[in-house]
C-alpha cells in the first residue's frame, strides 16, 4: 500500500522536475551571461533575456535551405528531447526518481552523444563549408570530452558502488561525511568538459560568429526561428544539466532523502543557491580565460581526460 | 525422446545440404542468371533463417553430437551443437539472411559465368562457416576453417583483373594460411593421449596439461586465431581484402567471419583448455585495447568507404577481445558472475557487430553501383538520391556509434559494467589496469562515433561532390529488404537486452558455470548483477525520449506555427558556394591524423599557393607494415638465395656433393 | 699358415686393380686413358676367372667370359671408334692439377681400408681384405669423374667405377646370382650405347665434348 | 604376371609401329591393359594376401601392389594426356614423327621397368630395373634436342648412373652380409629371406649397405643434396615425362629404399636407417621450400615442389609406426595424383602461351577456365589446403610429428608455410588476371586432370573402408 503511494510520488516528482528544468533552463543561462555582464562592466539584458529571445525566435517564420533533407527538420527535436531527458534524470531536489532506473550515467552520457552525432549530422546536411566544420570540430571537441565525463562519473560510481544516479547521489550525500581525493581530480576534469561541452570560452565562444574559431555556432548557422529556438533551448537545457551533474556529483548535500517531504523546500532553496553559485563561477571562469587556438583544444581535453583517470587510478590506489 | 534431442542438428545438417544443392545448382544454372538471383539466393536466406532457427532451439536442449562416416579413417567428422555453437549460428544466420536477400537483387548486373561460380563459392563459404562452427574434431575443423578461407579467398578475388585486388587476395590467403598452422599447433599441444584419436575435441577436453603447455596452446590460438580476426599485428590483410570483395561478401566476411575466430578462441580457452591462466587475461585485454585503438584511429583517415568500415571491423575485433580478456582474468580469479557478464557482453557485441557491420558493407554496396564510387571524396547528398538506403544506414550508423536505444549501446553498456564491477581483484596491477582499460574503451566509443558521422555525413549529406552523382538510383527492393531486416535486427537487438542476455545464460552456464541472469525480474529492465547497481531499459528510454520529441512538437506547432519558407542557404552570408568548399573525408579525418601524428606513416604532397593546376594528395601508411612484415620478407628472400646458390649447374660440383655426402655418412657411421 | 696361391694371386690382382685406378686418375691422354680402361677389364676378368675356378661355381665363368667380352674387346673397341669418329684427341684437361687429385686418392684409399677393416674381419677364405680395394677403387674412379671436364674422360670414369663394382660383386662376395650379374652386363651395354648417343647430340649442339659448357640450368 | 608382359608386348609393338598415326592411340591401349592387369592383381593380393611367384623372383605384398595399382593408373591416365599433348608439339614442330616414335615405344618401356622393380622380389633386379627406367627416361628427356634438354639429360644420366652404381655397391654388400646366412647363390637377395633372417644379419655390413643404398636410391628419389639433376630433367624433359617423373618414379625409387629401411632397421635393431631417411627428408623439405622463391620457370618450381614432398614422404617412413608409415603412403599416393594433374595443365598452359617463363604465362581463366582452374585447383590441392587429399596425409604426419619428434615439427611447417608463399604467390598471376594466351590447334585433354583431383579431394573427404584396411595391412608390414 505505502509502496504504492510512493511510487505515485515518485512519478509526480519525476514530472515535476521536468517541468521544473525546462522551465529554469533559460533562466540559468540568463544568469551567467547576466553576470558576465556585470562582471565586464556592461549592463546586461536582464536574466529573463533568453525567454524572450526563445518566445521571438518561435513566432518568426522557419527559413529552411533548399537541398535540406528531413534529417535537418527533425534534428532539432531529438536535441531537445534528449537534453530535456538528461536534465530530467539527475537527482538535483529529491533522489527518487523512478526514470534515473531506466538510464543510468552511461546511458546519460549515451544521451549526450545521441544528440551531439544527430546536431553534427545536421550540420553537414546543407552542405556549407562552415557546417561541415562546425561538425568536424564539434567530434574533435567530444571524442575526448566524452571519455573523460565518463572517467569523472566512473570515480563517483565506483565510490558508491553503482552506476546509477540516484544512489550515487544517496551514497555521497547521506552516508558519514567522507573526503575523497579521487573526488578533487574529478572535479577539475569535469569543469573543463563542462567548459567544452557547452561551448563556453576558452574552447569555444558562443558570443561570436567568427569563422575561425566557432564551433557550436557554425553547427547551427542554418537553422532559424522555431528549429533555432528548440536548438538554444536545448543548450541552456544542456548547460543545467551539466551543472546540475556537477552539483549532484561534489557538492549533493541537502538533496533530500527517499520519501523525505520535509527536506524538500529546502533542498529547492539549496538547489537555487547552488546554481547562481555556479552560474556566477562559469561567468567569473569565462571571464579570466581567453579563448585558445582549436588545435589546443585537444590538449586542454586531454587534460580533463588524464585528471579523470588519475582521478579513477586514485580511487583504486587509496580506495577512496 | 532422443530423435527430438537430436532434431537441431538434423535441421542444420539438411540446411547444409541444401546449400551446396543451391551452390551447385548455381553453377549449372549460369546460363539463366535471373534465376540465380530471384530464386536460388532467396532460398538460400531462409536457409540461413533455418539454421538461426536451430540454433535458436540448439541454446535450450542439450547438446548434440553426430558422427559422419567422413574424414579419416580412424578420426572420422564428429559434430557437435552446444549453446556456444548456438548462439553463433544464430549469428550466422540472422546476418546471412539479410545478406542473401540483398545478394538476390545485387548481383543483378553480374555476368551469368561469374555469377554461377560466384554462387557457388558463396554457398561453399556459408557451408565453410557453419561447419567450423560444428566441428568436434580437430581434422573437420581444420577442413572447415581451410575451406572457409579458401571460399572467400575465390569471392575476394572475383574481379581479379585488377593487381590491387589480386594482391589482397594473396595477403589474405598466405596469412589465413599461417594463421591455421599455428592453429593446428595449438591442437596438437592439446591432443589427449596419443594415436589420431586423440584429436577428438571430447579426448582435448578430458586431457590434462601443464601450465606451460597450455599456456603454449592459448597462445598459438590466439596467433592463429587472431590472424583471422585481423588482431593486431596480424591485420595487415584485413583492410585491404574486405573492401575488394563484392559487398554481401564483404558483409560476411566482416560480419560473420570474423566472428568464427573469436568462436575459436573462446572454444579453445573455455572449452578446450581446462584451466586458464591470469596472463592470459591481461595478454587479450592489452592486445584487444590496442588492436581496437588502433582500428578507430585508421578508420578516421580512410578516404575509401569500404576501407573505412573494414577499419571500424578492426577496431570492434578489438573490443571483443578486451571482453575475452576480462572473462579469463575474472573467472581465473573466481569471479564467475563477473565473468559470465564479460562474456555475455563479448557475445552480444559479436552479435550486434554481426548486424551493423554486415548492414554497413551492403550499405556500400548499393551505393557503389548507384555511384561506381569508393571515395568519399567523389560522393556526397546521396541522401536526397537514395532516401532508403541513407533512412536504414543511419541506423546502422547510430548502433555503430553505441548510441541508446539501439543494440551497439547495449554490448557497450555491459562491457563497461564489466569494468565498473571489477575492483577486489587480488592481483593489484590489473586493479590498476582496469580503469586505464576502461578509460582507452570510452576513447576508442567516443572515436568511433567520430568515425561514424564522418561516414554518413560525408557520404549521404551535404551536395554532392560530382555531376555524375545525379543520376544515382536508390536500392532495389531486394536490396531494400536485405538491409531492412539487419536494421530491424539492429532495433530489436537494442530494445530487447533480457530476452537476449538470457539466451546467452545458457552459454555461460556452459563455459563459465555461471548466469548472469536478470536482477530486475521482469523484462523491461535490464540489470546484471543486481538493481541496486545498474539497470537499464531501453524501452522505457525510447518512448521518453520519443514521448519528449513528440510533446515538444506538438506543442511548438499548436502554440506557434507551423510555417516553412525555403532559400538558398545562408552560410554566414557567405557568397558563392560550391559543393568543393565541404569538408572532404580526409578533411574530416584530419584533426585525428594530426594527433595521432606518430602512429601513421604519412605522405603528403601539398601544392605550393603558386601552383597553376594545385592538387594535394596525401596517405596515411600503416608503420607496423614496415616494422614488421617486410624484415620477414626479406629475410626469406635472403635465405632462399642461399639455397638458390646450391643449383649452379655445374655437373662436378654436383658430383661432388654425393661424393661428400657419402663420404660424410660412411665417415659418422 | 700357407696361403693359397689363388688368394695370393687374386691379392696381386686387386692391388694391381688399385694401381691402375690410380694410373687413370693420373692420366692426361685420352687414348691411354681408354687402354687402361681396357687392362682393368682384363684384370677384373682374370680375377674373376680365378674366383670362379676356386670356388668352382659355373656361373662366375660366365660372367667372367661376359667381362672379357665387354670391358676388355667392347668398349674400349667403342671409344676408340667414338673418338676417331668425333676425332677428340686432345689431352685430358682436369679441373685440379693432378698431384692434388693423387693426395686425395691416397687419402681416400686409407678411408676406405679403414672403414672396410671390420667387414674385413668377418669375411672369411680368400676375399679378405678384397671388400676394401673395391671401395677404393670405387670412390677413386668417382673422384676422377668430379675432376674431369671432358664428357668422354667422364664415361670412362663412370665405367671404371663400375669395374670397381664389378670386381666387389666377383671377386669380394665370390659372384652374384647370375640373373644380376646378367641385368648389370646388359645395363652397362645400354649405357654405353646412350653415351655414344649422347656425344654424337652434344657435339652436334655444343660442336665441343666440353661438359663447361653445360652449364646452363641453374638457379639464378 | 599379364601385369608385366602387356608394358613390355607394347614397347614391342611400338618400336615397330612408333611411327603410325594410330601410335597414341595404341600407347593409351596398352596403358589401360596394364592397368586393368593391376587392379586385377589388386584385388587378388587383397584378398588373399602376399603372394610370389617365377620362384620367388617376385613378390607382391599390400605394400608394392597399391603402388603398382598407382603407378599403372597413373601411367595410364598420363598416356591419355600424353596423346593430344604430342600431336600438339607435333603440331607446332618440336617433334618429328621419329621422335614420337621413341617417345611411344619408351615409355611402355619404362612402365615395364618401374613395375618391374616395384614387384621383384630380388633386390639385385630391383637394381637392374632402376637402372633400366633411368636409361629408358634419359633419352625421353632428351627429346627436344636442345642444348638445355641435352644439358639436362647428361646430368641426369650422369648423376643418376653414379648413385645406381653406389646403390649397386650397397647391393653387394647386403649381399655380401645376406650370403653368411643365406648361403650361396639365388636366394640370398631375396627380400622375402632377408626379412625373415634380418635379425641375423650383420649389423656393420648393413649399416654400410644402407648408407650407400640411401644415397644411391635417394639420388632419384631427389633427396637433398642429391636433388640437383631433378629440376633441370622436369624443366627440360616434355610435359608427359616430367609428369611421369615426378609421379611415379621418385616413388619407386623411395619404395627400395623404404625396403631396405625395413631389412637394415630389423637387424640393427635401432632406428638407424629411420633417423638417416628423417634427417634427409628433412633436409630436403627445408632446402626445397626456400628454393621454390627463385624459380622462373614453372615446371621446375613444380620440380621443386616434388623435392619436397619426397622429403615429407621420406621423413614420414623415416618416423615409422603405423600412422606416419600409412600418412606416407597415403601422401605417395596424392602426391603422385596431384602432381600429375598440375603437370597436365601446366603442360597445355605452357602450349598456349609458348613458354615455361612463369612471368610472361597470364590469365589463364580467361582464355580457357578449365586449365586455368585445374592449374589453381592442382596447386591449392600440392600446397596442402584442405578439403584435398594432400591435407590429410599432411595431417597424420604433423601430428604424428608433434608427438614423437616434437623438434622436428617447426621446421616442417616453417617449410610448408614458406613454400605456400612462394608457389601461391607465383601461381595466382599465371591463372588470374588479363590473358597473354592463345588458343590450341587440338582440344586439351583434361578428364586425367579433373579425374586425378577429384580423386585427392575424395581422398581429403572421404576414404573407403577397403582403401583404408589395405593402407594399414601394408603400414603393418612395413612397421
Amino acid at each position: 500500500m505505502m509502496a504504492e503511494y510512493d511510487l505515485i510520488f515518485a512519478i509526480l516528482f519525476q514530472l515535476a522536475q521536468l517541468l521544473l528544468v525546462v522551465l529554469l533552463a533559460p533562466l540559468l543561462s540568463g544568469w551567467v551571461n547576466q553576470c558576465q555582464a556585470w562582471l565586464q562592466n556592461r549592463s546586461g539584458a536582464g536574466v529573463l533575456q533568453p525567454y524572450r529571445v526563445l518566445r521571438k525566435l518561435f513566432h518568426k517564420d522557419a527559413v529552411i535551405a533548399h537541398n535540406a533533407s528531413p534529417l535537418f527538420r527533425v534534428t532539432p527535436y531529438i536535441v531537445f528531447g534528449c537534453m530535456w531527458l538528461a536534465a530530467a534524470i539527475i537527482p538535483i531536489i529529491a533522489v527518487d526518481l523512478p526514470f534515473s532506473q531506466a538510464a543510468d550515467v552511461i546511458a546519460l552520457v549515451g544521451v549526450f552523444a545521441l544528440a551531439r552525432v544527430f546536431i553534427s549530422l545536421a550540420a553537414m546536411d546543407i552542405g556549407t563549408a562552415f557546417g561541415s566544420l562546425g561538425a568536424r570540430r564539434e567530434m574533435l571537441v567530444s571524442f575526448l570530452a566524452e571519455p573523460a565525463l565518463l572517467m569523472v562519473l566512473f570515480t563517483a560510481s565506483m565510490i558508491s558502488h553503482s552506476t546509477q544516479l540516484p544512489r550515487i547521489v544517496d551514497t555521497l550525500a547521506h552516508h558519514q561525511f567522507v573526503l575523497y581525493p579521487s573526488l578533487a581530480f574529478a572535479a577539475l576534469a569535469f569543469v573543463i568538459v563542462l567548459l567544452a561541452e557547452n561551448a563556453r570560452i576558452p574552447v569555444d565562444n558562443p558570443g561570436t560568429h567568427l569563422e575561425l574559431t566557432m564551433i557550436h555556432e557554425a553547427m547551427i548557422l542554418e537553422y532559424s526561428a522555431r528549429h533555432l529556438a528548440l536548438i538554444e533551448w536545448a543548450s541552456s537545457l544542456k548547460l543545467f544539466a551539466y551543472i546540475s551533474i556537477g552539483i549532484a556529483l561534489f557538492l549533493p548535500h541537502g538533496i533530500a532523502e527517499v520519501g523525505n517531504w520535509a527536506g524538500l523546500p529546502l533542498a529547492i532553496l539549496l538547489l537555487l543557491l547552488k546554481l547562481m553559485l555556479a552560474g556566477a563561477g562559469l561567468a567569473v571562469l569565462e571571464t579570466v580565460m581567453a579563448k585558445m587556438r582549436i588545435f589546443r583544444a585537444p590538449e586542454f581535453l586531454g587534460t580533463a581526460f588524464l585528471l579523470a583517470v588519475l582521478g579513477l587510478l586514485i580511487h583504486f590506489l587509496l580506495g577512496a | 525422446m532422443d530423435d527430438i534431442v537430436i532434431l537441431p542438428l538434423d535441421v542444420i545438417g539438411w540446411s547444409v545440404q541444401f546449400w551446396i544443392v543451391l551452390g551447385a545448382a548455381g553453377l549449372l544454372l549460369q546460363r539463366v542468371p535471373r534465376l540465380i538471383n530471384d530464386v536460388i539466393f532467396p532460398l538460400s536466406a531462409l536457409v540461413s533463417l533455418s539454421l538461426a532457427a536451430a540454433g535458436l532451439w540448439a541454446l535450450a536442449v542439450a547438446p548434440g553430437v553426430m558422427v559422419l562416416p567422413l574424414g579419416l579413417p580412424d578420426l572420422p567428422f564428429h559434430l557437435r551443437l552446444d549453446p556456444l555453437s548456438g548462439i553463433f549460428l544464430i549469428l550466422l544466420g540472422g546476418a546471412s539472411f539479410g545478406v542473401s536477400l540483398y545478394s538476390a537483387g545485387y548481383f543483378k548486373s553480374m555476368a551469368g559465368g561469374t555469377l554461377g561460380l560466384l554462387c557457388l563459392q558463396y554457398h561453399l563459404f556459408l557451408v565453410g562457416m557453419t561447419l567450423v562452427l560444428l566441428a568436434d574434431d580437430a581434422y573437420m575443423f581444420m577442413v572447415a576453417w581451410e575451406a572457409m578461407a579458401l571460399a572467400s579467398y575465390f569471392l575476394v578475388t572475383t574481379d581479379h583483373s585488377i593487381p590491387d585486388i589480386r594482391k589482397a587476395g594473396y595477403l589474405y590467403l598466405l596469412i589465413a594460411h599461417v594463421g591455421a598452422i599455428a592453429i593446428l599447433l595449438s591442437f596438437g599441444v592439446m591432443q589427449g593421449g596419443n594415436g589420431i584419436a586423440a584429436y577428438t575435441f571430447d579426448a582435448m577436453r578430458s586431457a590434462h596439461l601443464d601450465p606451460f603447455w597450455s599456456s603454449a596452446a592459448f597462445l598459438l590460438a590466439l596467433f592463429g586465431f587472431g590472424a583471422k580476426a585481423g588482431v593486431l599485428p596480424m591485420h595487415v590483410w584485413l583492410p585491404e581484402a574486405h573492401p575488394a570483395a563484392p559487398s554481401p561478401v564483404s558483409a560476411l566476411m566482416s560480419g560473420v567471419m570474423l566472428k568464427t575466430a573469436i568462436y575459436g578462441i573462446l572454444r579453445v580457452t573455455f572449452d578446450l583448455l581446462d584451466t586458464q591462466l591470469w596472463w592470459w587475461g591481461v595478454l587479450a585485454l592489452g592486445l584487444g585495447l590496442l588492436t581496437a585503438v588502433f582500428g578507430v584511429m585508421f578508420a578516421a583517415v580512410q578516404g575509401d568507404m569500404k576501407r573505412l568500415l573494414a577499419y571500424s571491423s578492426i577496431e570492434n575485433i578489438g573490443l571483443l577481445l578486451v571482453g575475452i580478456g576480462l572473462t579469463i582474468i575474472f573467472h581465473v580469479y573466481g569471479k564467475d558472475a563477473l565473468a559470465a557478464l564479460a562474456l555475455t557482453a563479448t557475445l552480444y557485441h559479436s552479435l550486434n557487430h554481426a548486424m551493423f557491420k554486415s548492414l554497413l558493407f551492403i550499405g556500400t554496396g548499393s551505393i557503389l553501383h548507384a555511384t561506381g564510387e569508393r571515395n568519399m571524396g567523389r560522393l556526397g547528398g546521396l541522401i536526397r538520391r537514395m532516401p532508403w538506403a541513407a533512412a536504414l544506414m543511419l541506423v546502422g550508423v547510430l548502433a555503430i556509434s553505441g548510441l541508446p536505444p539501439l543494440n551497439g549501446f547495449v554490448s557497450e553498456w555491459l562491457l563497461l559494467q564489466a569494468f565498473l564491477l571489477s575492483p577486489g581483484l587480488p592481483n593489484s596491477y590489473i586493479n590498476m589496469l582496469v580503469p586505464v582499460a576502461a578509460a582507452v574503451i570510452a576513447l576508442a566509443a567516443a572515436l568511433a562515433a567520430y568515425v561514424m558521422v564522418k561516414f554518413y555525413g560525408v557520404i549521404f549529406l551535404g551536395q554532392p561532390r560530382e555531376h555524375a552523382l545525379e543520376h544515382a538510383h536508390d536500392a532495389d527492393i531486394w536490396e531494400r529488404i536485405g538491409m531492412g531486416w539487419l536494421a530491424l535486427a539492429c532495433v530489436v537487438l537494442g530494445l530487447a537486452p533480457v530476452f537476449v542476455v538470457g539466451q546467452l545464460d545458457h552459454v555461460s552456464q556452459m563455459l563459465l558455470g555461471a548466469q548472469l541472469g536478470n536482477a530486475a525480474g521482469n523484462w523491461v529492465f535490464l540489470a546484471p548483477v543486481d538493481t541496486e547497481r545498474a539497470s537499464y531499459s531501453p524501452l522505457y528510454f525510447l518512448l521518453a525520449v520519443l514521448g519528449v520529441m513528440l510533446l515538444a512538437s506538438v506543442l511548438v506547432r499548436h502554440l506557434y506555427h507551423g510555417r516553412v519558407r525555403r532559400s538558398d542557404p545562408w552560410d554566414c552570408g557567405f557568397p558563392a558556394q560550391t559543393a568543393r568548399m565541404q569538408d572532404t573525408a580526409e578533411g574530416f579525418g584530419q584533426p585525428i591524423r594530426r594527433i595521432f601524428e606518430p602512429f601513421f606513416k604519412i605522405e603528403r604532397e601539398v601544392p605550393s599557393p603558386f601552383d597553376t593546376h594545385p592538387r594535394y594528395h596525401g596517405q596515411s601508411d600503416d608503420r607496423l607494415w614496415y616494422i614488421l612484415y617486410l624484415p620477414v620478407k626479406h629475410l626469406t628472400e635472403k635465405l632462399s638465395s642461399l639455397a638458390g646458390m646450391l643449383q649452379h649447374g655445374r655437373i662436378h660440383l654436383y658430383l661432388t656433393y654425393t661424393f661428400v655426402t657419402l663420404v660424410v655418412l660412411l665417415v659418422f657411421v | 699358415m700357407q696361403i693359397p696361391y689363388t688368394l695370393q694371386f687374386i691379392n696381386l690382382l686387386a692391388a694391381l686393380l688399385l694401381l691402375i685406378a690410380f694410373a687413370m686418375l693420373a692420366q692426361r691422354r685420352i687414348l691411354s686413358l681408354i687402354n687402361l680402361f681396357a687392362w682393368q677389364g682384363a684384370l677384373l676378368a682374370v680375377s674373376t676367372f680365378i674366383v670362379a675356378y676356386s670356388t668352382n661355381q659355373h656361373h662366375l665363368y660366365y660372367s667372367a667370359g661376359l667381362t672379357l667380352l665387354l670391358k676388355v674387346l667392347l668398349l674400349p673397341w667403342l671409344l676408340h671408334r667414338l673418338i676417331n669418329r668425333l676425332n677428340v684427341r686432345w689431352d685430358v684437361e682436369t679441373l685440379i692439377n693432378i698431384p692434388t687429385t693423387m693426395l686425395v686418392g691416397i687419402a681416400l684409399v686409407i678411408f676406405s681400408f679403414n672403414l672396410a677393416a671390420p667387414i674385413s674381419q668377418l669375411a672369411e677364405g680368400i676375399t679378405r681384405g678384397l671388400i676394401g680395394i673395391a671401395l677404393a677403387s670405387v670412390l677413386l674412379s668417382l673422384l676422377m669423374m668430379l675432376t674431369r671436364r671432358k664428357a668422354v674422360s667422364q664415361v670412362v670414369a663412370f665405367l671404371a667405377l663400375e669395374n670397381g663394382l664389378f670386381f666387389a660383386a666377383t671377386s669380394a662376395t665370390q659372384g652374384m646370382p647370375l640373373v644380376v650379374e646378367l641385368g648389370i652386363a646388359l645395363d652397362v651395354l645400354v649405357a654405353t650405347f646412350i653415351f655414344g648417343v649422347f656425344f654424337f647430340q652434344i657435339r652436334e649442339t655444343f660442336d665441343s665434348l666440353d661438359i663447361t659448357h653445360m652449364e646452363k640450368l641453374k638457379d639464378d | 604376371m599379364s601385369l608385366l608382359l602387356i608394358p613390355l608386348l607394347g614397347g614391342g609393338l611400338l618400336a615397330v609401329f612408333g611411327s603410325r598415326r594410330w601410335a597414341a592411340e595404341l600407347n593409351s591401349l596398352m596403358s589401360f591393359f596394364t592397368f586393368a592387369a593391376s587392379v586385377v592383381l589388386t584385388v587378388r593380393v587383397v584378398e588373399s594376401g602376399p603372394q610370389v611367384a617365377f620362384n620367388e623372383q617376385f613378390f607382391i605384398d599390400q605394400f608394392n601392389v597399391f603402388l603398382v595399382a598407382l603407378t599403372a593408373f597413373v601411367a595410364f591416365t598420363t598416356s591419355l594426356f600424353s596423346r593430344p599433348y604430342m600431336r600438339i608439339e607435333q603440331h607446332h614442330g618440336k617433334l618429328s614423327t621419329g621422335m614420337l616414335h621413341l617417345y611411344y615405344s619408351m615409355y611402355q618401356l619404362f612402365t615395364f621397368a618401374m613395375l618391374v622393380a616395384l614387384t621383384t622380389n630380388n633386390m639385385g633386379i630391383v637394381w637392374v630395373a632402376m637402372e633400366a627406367a633411368t636409361l629408358t627416361t634419359v633419352l625421353l628427356v632428351s627429346l627436344y634436342r636442345t642444348p638445355a634438354s641435352l644439358e639436362a639429360a647428361w646430368k641426369y644420366f650422369i648423376l643418376c648412373g653414379v648413385g645406381i652404381a653406389l646403390a649397386l655397391f650397397g647391393t653387394i654388400l647386403l649381399y655380401f652380409a645376406a650370403e653368411r646366412v643365406l648361403g650361396q647363390g639365388g636366394t640370398a637377395l631375396l627380400w622375402t629371406h632377408l626379412n625373415q633372417v634380418k635379425g641375423d644379419l650383420e649389423p656393420t655390413v648393413l649399416k654400410l649397405a644402407f648408407i650407400f643404398l640411401l644415397v644411391g636410391y635417394g639420388t632419384k628419389v631427389g633427396l637433398v643434396p642429391l636433388h640437383s639433376w631433378l629440376p633441370d630433367a622436369h624443366a627440360e624433359g616434355p610435359t608427359p615425362v616430367s609428369a611421369v617423373l615426378s609421379g611415379l618414379l621418385l616413388n619407386v625409387a623411395l619404395c627400395a629404399v623404404v625396403r631396405s629401411k625395413v631389412l637394415v632397421d630389423g637387424s640393427l635393431g635401432t632406428h638407424f636407417a629411420g633417423n638417416l631417411m628423417m634427417g634427409f627428408g628433412l633436409l630436403s623439405v627445408l632446402v626445397a621450400a626456400f628454393s621454390l622463391f627463385r624459380q622462373k620457370d614453372i615446371k621446375r618450381m613444380f620440380a621443386y615442389s616434388s623435392i619436397e614432398h619426397m622429403g615429407l614422404i621420406t621423413f614420414a617412413f623415416g618416423m615409422g609406426g603405423p600412422v606416419a608409415t600409412f600418412a606416407g603412403m597415403l601422401h605417395m599416393t596424392v602426391h603422385s595424383l596431384t602432381k600429375s594433374a598440375i603437370f597436365f595443365a601446366v603442360g597445355h598452359a605452357v602450349q598456349k602461351v609458348g613458354t615455361q617463363q612463369m612471368d610472361s604465362i597470364r590469365g589463364l581463366l580467361q582464355v580457357s577456365p578449365t586449365v586455368g582452374w585445374g592449374l589453381a585447383l592442382g596447386t591449392f590441392a600440392i600446397l596442402g589446403m584442405p578439403p584435398f587429399g594432400v591435407f590429410a596425409s599432411e595431417f597424420l604426419i604433423i601430428t604424428t610429428a608433434m608427438h614423437e619428434y616434437p623438434w622436428a615439427t617447426p621446421i616442417l611447417l616453417i617449410s610448408l608455410g614458406v613454400a605456400f608463399a612462394a608457389i601461391f604467390g607465383k601461381v595466382q598471376p599465371i591463372v588470374f588476371g588479363e590473358t597473354t594466351a592463345k588458343q590450341l590447334p587440338h582440344s586439351p585433354a583434361l578428364v586425367p586432370v579433373f579425374a586425378h583431383l577429384l580423386l585427392v579431394l575424395m581422398l581429403g573427404l572421404y576414404m573407403p573402408p577397403y582403401l583404408a584396411d589395405w593402407y594399414r595391412q601394408a603400414a603393418a608390414l612395413l612397421g
